[in-house]
């Protein structure tokens, strides 16, 4: 009855390099899928433009293939319209930090029930190369002309200043454990980032699979204690101190695994049923528009403050 | 003052203060108290990029039936504040009056802080030329010399007075200022104080300590008038529409009215003026009850829409295009700057075939411009907006009711159509409130549309399927599994480069702007006003209809007898019915608020029409009916080029 | 196989393979080699969006002078796996012949995943209508039976081979594998292998190993075709241009070139294809060492330019913007999507008066299209874009050389007049390589203007003056306070919504653009290629210049006698030159790469000339000198309106 | 000599509205550059749409007022091509965290030497009073037609998240006070932000004067040694947790003053000058671009990498 991952595959060539970490971070989508079973025709996956955006066409669901950057704004429409589907947003690191982190910390604010997963090659992979918004200052990868100029940004740290409820990073070799991650991500009500380190054997020549097999571990094999669960202002003055210190480790060591989950906050659902008590049972994408091709309502009743009575 | 009938009526005034002084509240009482009477009115509001201090007027016209436009100079104006004094002095017609405040007439120009600089640079130099004193006073008196009644109020006194009838604090009786100008004008306009006073209540309604004070101040100022003025020479009669149920709207919330009737059940939208009053309104009134009609067929009482502020207008666009994908009728509202950004939105829309409503407020540019200003500048940008060939559907309404019956038209096309469709508004619609009667907007008269929209598709189902149409069946996500891209594609969905595919799918999306133009009936596109057979033809597009409308008329008192070809749809361009109109005038003139003539460019693309004759309005103020007929007159005469008028302070 | 004499020298070969397997490479060694030998060439790529493993082919042409098409079919083909065989079979011309892997020929063609499935299809139904096996081998026969010399080089063992003549691994020989295909191809078509030694050399050249590795595996392959096939019936004289310094540049690399040369000091950008690779090469290039004769001058040694990478187009644009009023000579880059996104920006830029140069590299749309492949629809959306009335100069280069100086012109144009300059060029010019001669790009042919930049303006200075030619002076920031807005300003950039003063400043805009029509002469606005005085007129813009010339010289010998209308400056339109030929002509047909004909819209919009017939390609493929000959050919036969061509894999 | 701040004043009319925040925020801002003495014909201020987008039209200096948003980017070019000028940016909440905060993330990862300073007022004032960024959720401000739905931003966390090495909050009408922070800010060398409370007393009747004077304190008066300098990796270990709770406290209590500065951060000037080493002497505003009209190099030299030589 359960669905097998091969449920979520499409037939079509996977184009990307041999060796490449998308295959991995596609492999552990399927399967958390499957594990979740869900419905195929529930599931949206909303993708961005670069090698990773491509996994839209890999996965069976409801798929649409948008702008460069913009695939959260369109996730955003999709699950308001319909709070039904299941909806996650897929892309590189240049779409979701680079051009996109306008939309990227602006859904933070909404903690709509989506999840952000982030292709983290730190390149531009699909343009040939050029730095990605990740790749650290004086470093030089194979295609650019001189060092990269631009200090790399913390996905993890700017979901959290951006208000995302759940914050986690995996590494895309690592399919299991991987799964496992966007399967929480995916079960945890609110916006939730999974940003997955992904080598590119093309374009990275630096951040490759041995230089990221290195420095990763895991959090909770560190310290099986680890609970990133912040549910009280007394969990937020114990915990974020530690934290915070694990999601700015980046170095010799890099930790993975679910740093940060607040259930704390209402969902943008939840809020837009607060002040649209229909919201829920007929939001924008399954309500009548009609009543026989006839309008539902009569102006002069509903906006009878615009009506001058004699 | 003016005969009994009422078919003669022709009322103009302006009422004119700061920024945040109650000028918009005072114009709609002044539109109440007439509509009131049994009067059709329009009033216009002329406003900076200012949220309080600098000079903005509400110009207002009363007729019997709707008024096309507004004109200068005007039979009254309320003038409480010396900048206003010297804006509008030379507004007011021989034999008007001119409402004043005669405790702040002292004030000399180069004090008032918020009067543009090149504004007062010209009073002192009119005032120097004529000996006179640089202040409001010396405006006052040429007011006089040219024939205007000047009623000075000595509104310290009168607010004072207010203050100690009330218990009220003087900072809070301040606010009854416009009303005192207000009731002044109206009364000595011939309106008798009773209708003042239920147009006050109407319009501050629940707020009964508001009410009082406001019809108390209004008592005190009529009481003034009689005293020291005399009262009005008669009173005005009842208008035609006595009785009758009336809307007053502004073009913002007509198309937020014909968006809900419409169906929309989706709004994203980030502020701009003058766009986003359309959509706090819509979210003022997100949750509605069913009309009695629907409410039998569906079993269902109350549902509502959804209104989305959302960081920027990438992601207005694009949330939009979201939730059409979801399934749901969704509409954008933006300015010309907004929609600037969502270019390649856009083209995303119109490869994917995705619908959608871009409801553009045309402001005065380039750039922020004239941001709260008229313009009509954005036909062209519109229209080949994105990257690609990108044909779209680009619409443009008229008055208010057009722009009602558009809202829901554009919905429906972009269902039926699967493409954006951009609906051409403008900040002179977006601001003008004008008096509506319930045939004007009946929504039994809209028809609501989704073409193919297939709620339950089968396994086999192909997003982009290849039709003779030229358009594919569209389900919503959340059915089965389906692929919408940016990038070419297959039927399915997929990304493709094949070349023979590629030319297939160019051919689809052609075919589908052919249905598109097949469909939409020829009325739909162009219409032609007045006789077909006049020797000259008007021809211009947007919210200049009425005020043509109201030139013509003007005209053909003249002997000029003119029709007007007012273009709707601009793409799919209505080639023949245009040329037909064009090859028949002898004078062509086209009217314009853009530098560039764009619809005439228009027209001369897609028919080959050489249009040689233009009359332009740049400055962003509302364009007067007199004005366009004294271009009209000028060019017939004189056979000029082009004629730029640019009346309005 | 041809004559002794060079000057009937007329080859095409293509070398196709997978993405990331080698193939710009070979074709670079080819023109390398052709170059060296004294030919003149040109070599165009056709690509997926894709970085490994989809197909991709190289095609060249080679002749005495500087060829300006490509065509098919071609008189050699390398094709080393089974989706290149496939593809390719049918490409080869009579007589000509096809060098292929024999040891991949039994793949069959469903087990070649990354073939796109459309073509797979269609393969699969000729074969299967012809009674064969759907694979490689096949495709083989179908070549030999349309009369094409197939040369099957056992790949594993000739690489075997290599390797064991060196120490190297067998993974880094295998990437000799084109050098093995392209080295037979070469000596086949008559080149001495001594020459694509040279070329191996010349191309890796620091790289000894690699030099050493791929010349012994030319060598390797020579040897096996000498045994097996024969080798050449005879050899390729020498060129005319034996000797020469020889430019080999993409046309990307060219402008970034024309940019340096025309001093620019600042470039920004965000990646996007077609439109990276020149901001890349310009950041390898952004230290220099002045030339000779600007070294006296300056008594400067070492200056460099600023290419700054940003975080999307917003950015980009608004950072150029920036830098332009800080005092820099600036441009940015981009393609369809991202210019898209900077129309906000374009319309600033237009009310600020901000010089810039937009490089608007057009590829396939709408939205992501066909994001390799050729396009040119963006004249309509680039032409208006920005909100407002808002006019810039735009101009679109047809070859590279033009492409050299028109960039150095913009960034002239943009300084002196103070407006974006946008510069339409192409994803064909972007990726294709042409051999040039030092007449050709000779810096001192090139001016370098900066118009009214005002290094040490006075206290008095305003940045908006008002002046006769519509040009205010430019001051850069660092000198005296001043002011910039896009709001409408006066004559110091402070805000006004004055009405008279927006008149005059919509003035003094509309006078900087009569100036800039009037200074730019015809000869740089239209050129008219061909007898003035023959019949038939060809309009067409950008890249397409050199493959329409080649085609007039196909048509000539048909005795179809055409002239050609290369537009060059879209705005301000050249009303009058463009009128001048189109009247003249009986017949008007226009050659455009977009579906809705944009140029010719926009001579109809500006002249009132209608053409009737058009010549379309929508494919994204390169197109062909022999397919513009061919369907002009058809309308003057047959008075058909349009024929769509779509010729290359 | 010294200049004074009437100096720095033009004789614009100031267009806002009476008690706004805007008066104490530019009054600050002047004083702040007479004390630095900074030549005004060497200053910019850029400044994006909104009421507080106006703040150009009342400095003296060079200044430009672009777009909604842009204020970051456009300073960014100005300060690249001619990094001896002292830019500042400004803009509202809207405008830079709301549609500029693409630009306002991707300054930190430059660490330009400029100056951003965010008039906060947690409303959109030029439109009218609509939700700003950092407008609490289910706040309703007076010219809202319903709760915000959306939560705040943090702007001192997201510049940290970001990388700026400067990070302040002052409150508007503590002119004296915020004229120091602004100073500091000017005088870092890095990318500064100093976020400035503002009381808008048309639109936001929730976040008043009175709201502000009940919660605000300084981070130096409560703590004498409040010392916001991260300058090696034992500070950053030992201070970051007092820092982050600082950035994170925000309702009874709200702290004003300098919460962070790194000065271990090369700045982006500095890095352009690794690469181009002309660069200092001469920035892309103040090079030759020609010697007598006549280009600066042969492209045959220069470009002979693409020249094939016989
Ligand atoms: C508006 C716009 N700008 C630029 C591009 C070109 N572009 C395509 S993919 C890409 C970057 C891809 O990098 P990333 O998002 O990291 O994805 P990756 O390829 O590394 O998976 C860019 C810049 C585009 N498609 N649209
Ligand atoms: C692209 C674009 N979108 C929208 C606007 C309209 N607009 C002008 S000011 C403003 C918001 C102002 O809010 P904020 O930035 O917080 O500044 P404040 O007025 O509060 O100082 C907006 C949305 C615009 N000018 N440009
Ligand atoms: S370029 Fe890099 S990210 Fe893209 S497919 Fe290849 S390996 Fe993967
Ligand atoms: S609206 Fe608010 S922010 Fe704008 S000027 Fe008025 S008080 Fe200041
Ligand atoms: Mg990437
Ligand atoms: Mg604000």
């Amino acid at each position: 009855m359960a669905r097998s991952w091969l449920d979520y595959k499409t037939d079509a060539w996977v184009q990307w390099c041999p060796g490449c970490g998308n295959f991995g971070i596609l492999n552990a989508l399927h399967r958390a899928l499957a594990e979740l079973d869900i419905d195929p025709s529930n599931l949206v996956v909303v993708t961005g433009i670069g090698c990773s955006g491509r996994s839209c066409y890999y996965i069976k669901g409801n798929t649409i293939h948008v702008l460069h950057g913009r695939a959260i704004p369109t996730a955003t429409g999709i699950k308001i319209a319909n709070p039904e589907l299941t909806v996650i947003a897929e892309g590189g690191d240049g779409d979701m930090l680079g051009i996109g982190v306008e939309h990227f910390v602006s859904i933070g604010r909404r903690n709509l029930d989506i999840t952000v997963i982030v292709h983290d090659n730190a390149v531009y992979g699909l343009t040939k190369g050029q730095a990605g918004p990740t790749l650290p200052s004086w470093w030089q990868t194979k295609a650019l002309p001189g060092p990269n100029l631009h200090d790399n940004l913390n996905p993890l740290l700017l979901a959290l200043a951006s208000g995302y409820t759940f914050i986690a990073r995996g590494y895309a070799y690592h399919v299991k454990e991987t799964k496992e991650l966007i399967k929480k991500a995916i079960e945890h009500k609110g916006t939730s980032l999974v940003q997955i380190l992904q080598p590119c054997p093309t374009y990275n020549n630096i951040m490759t699979k041995d230089w990221y097999e290195e420095r990763i571990y895991y959090l909770d094999q560190e310290d099986p204690n680890w609970d990133p669960q912040v549910a009280s202002i007394d969990d937020f003055k114990n915990k974020m101190g530690t934290i915070l210190e694990k999601m700015l480790e980046w170095g010799d060591k890099i930790p993975l695994g679910v740093f940060y989950v607040n259930l704390a906050k209402d969902t943008f659902e939840q809020r837009l049923e607060k002040v649209i008590p229909t919201y829920r049972e007929y939001p924008p994408a399954k309500r009548p528009v009609s009543a026989n091709g006839k309008p539902l309502v009569d102006p002069w009743i509903l906006f009878a403050d615009k009506v001058v009575k004699p | 003052m003016h005969g009994v009938s009422n078919s003669n009526i022709d009322l103009k005034f302006l009422i004119g203060g700061p920024q945040g002084g109650g000028i918009e509240s005072a114009g709609q009482i002044a539109l109440k108290t007439f509509v009131l009477k049994g009067y059709q009115v329009i009033g216009t509001r002329e406003y900076q990029s200012n949220i309080m201090g600098a000079h903005s007027y509400f110009t207002i016209r009363v007729k019997p039936e709707r008024p096309g436009a507004i004109n200068f100079p005007v039979d009254a104006a309320t003038v409480l504040d010396a900048e206003s004094v010297l804006t509008h002095f030379t507004d007011v017609k021989k034999d008007g009056f001119m409402v004043y405040d005669s405790s702040t007439i002292k004030t000399k120009i180069k004090t008032i802080a918020p009067m543009p600089k090149p504004l007062k640079e010209r009073l002192i130099k009119f005032f120097e030329e004529r000996g006179m004193e640089p202040t409001a006073e010396s405006a006052v008196k040429v007011a006089e010399e040219n024939g205007v009644k000047t009623i000075g109020l000595p509104m310290r006194d009168l607010i004072r007075k207010v203050a100690s009838e009330t218990s009220a604090p003087l900072s809070r009786v301040s606010k009854t200022l416009n009303t005192i100008g207000l009731a002044t004008t109206l009364y000595l306009l011939g309106v008798e104080p009773n209708w003042i006073e239920k147009a006050i209540a109407t319009h501050f309604a629940a707020k009964k300590k508001v009410v009082d004070m406001n019809i108390l101040a209004a008592r005190i100022a009529i009481e003034y008038v009689d005293e020291h003025y005399g009262g009005p020479c008669c009173f005005l009669p009842e208008g035609p529409h006595l009785g009758k149920e009336t809307m007053l709207a502004t073009g913002n919330e007509i198309v937020a009215m014909g968006k809900v009737v419409g169906g929309l059940t989706m709004q994203t939208y980030y502020p701009i003026t003058p766009a986003s009053d359309e959509a706090l309104f819509l979210e003022g009134h997100r949750n509605f009850e069913l009309a009695p009609w629907a409410e039998e067929v569906l079993r269902l009482k109350k549902l509502g829409a959804v209104v989305l502020q959302t960081e920027d207008e990438l992601s207005a666009i694009m949330s939009a295009l979201g939730a059409a994908v979801a399934g749901a009728r969704t509409s954008t509202s933006t300015s010309g700057p907004g929609f600037a950004l969502m270019n390649e939105a856009i083209s995303l829309a119109i490869m994917a075939e995705i619908p959608v409503v871009i409801t553009v407020w045309q402001r005065g540019g380039p750039s922020t411009g004239l941001p709260t200003r008229e313009g009509q500048q954005d036909l062209l940008h519109t229209l080949f907006s994105g990257h690609g060939d990108n044909p779209k559907i680009v619409i443009a309404s008229g008055d208010h009711i057009e722009a009602y019956y558009d809202a829901i038209k554009a919905l429906n096309w972009a269902e039926k159509y699967q493409t954006p469709v951009i609906h051409l508004v403008d900040k002179y619609l977006a601001s003008t409130i004008t008096s509506l009667h319930r045939e004007d907007i009946d929504p039994l008269k809209a028809t609501v549309e989704r073409g193919k929209f297939v709620e339950n598709p089968g396994k086999d189902y192909l997003r982009y399927k290849i039709t003779e149409d030229g358009i594919s069946p569209r389900a919503p996500m959340g059915k089965v599994p389906l692929t919408w891209t940016g990038l070419e594609h297959t039927e399915d969905g997929m990304p493709t480069e094949d070349p023979i595919v590629r030319d297939q799918m160019i051919a689809k999306r052609r075919r589908k702007f052919e249905t598109i133009a097949r469909e939409i009936p020829d009325s739909e596109k162009v219409v032609l006003h007045g006789d077909p057979d006049a020797k000259i033809t008007l021809v211009s597009w947007g919210s200049t209809k009425p005020i043509i409308l109201e030139a013509m008329k003007l005209l053909e008192k003249e002997g000029i007898k003119v029709n007007f070809l007012q273009l709707r749809l601009f793409y799919p361009f209505p080639v023949k019915p245009v040329l037909d109109v064009l090859t028949n005038a002898e004078l062509v003139i086209d009217i314009e608020q853009n530098d560039l003539a764009q619809a005439a460019f228009l027209i001369r693309g897609y028919t080959g029409f050489t249009i040689e004759h233009f009359v332009k309005k740049l400055t962003g103020r509302a364009l007067w009916d007199t004005e366009v007929a004294h271009a009209v007159k000028r060019i017939v005469e004189t056979g000029e080029k082009e004629v730029v008028v640019s009346g309005g302070a």
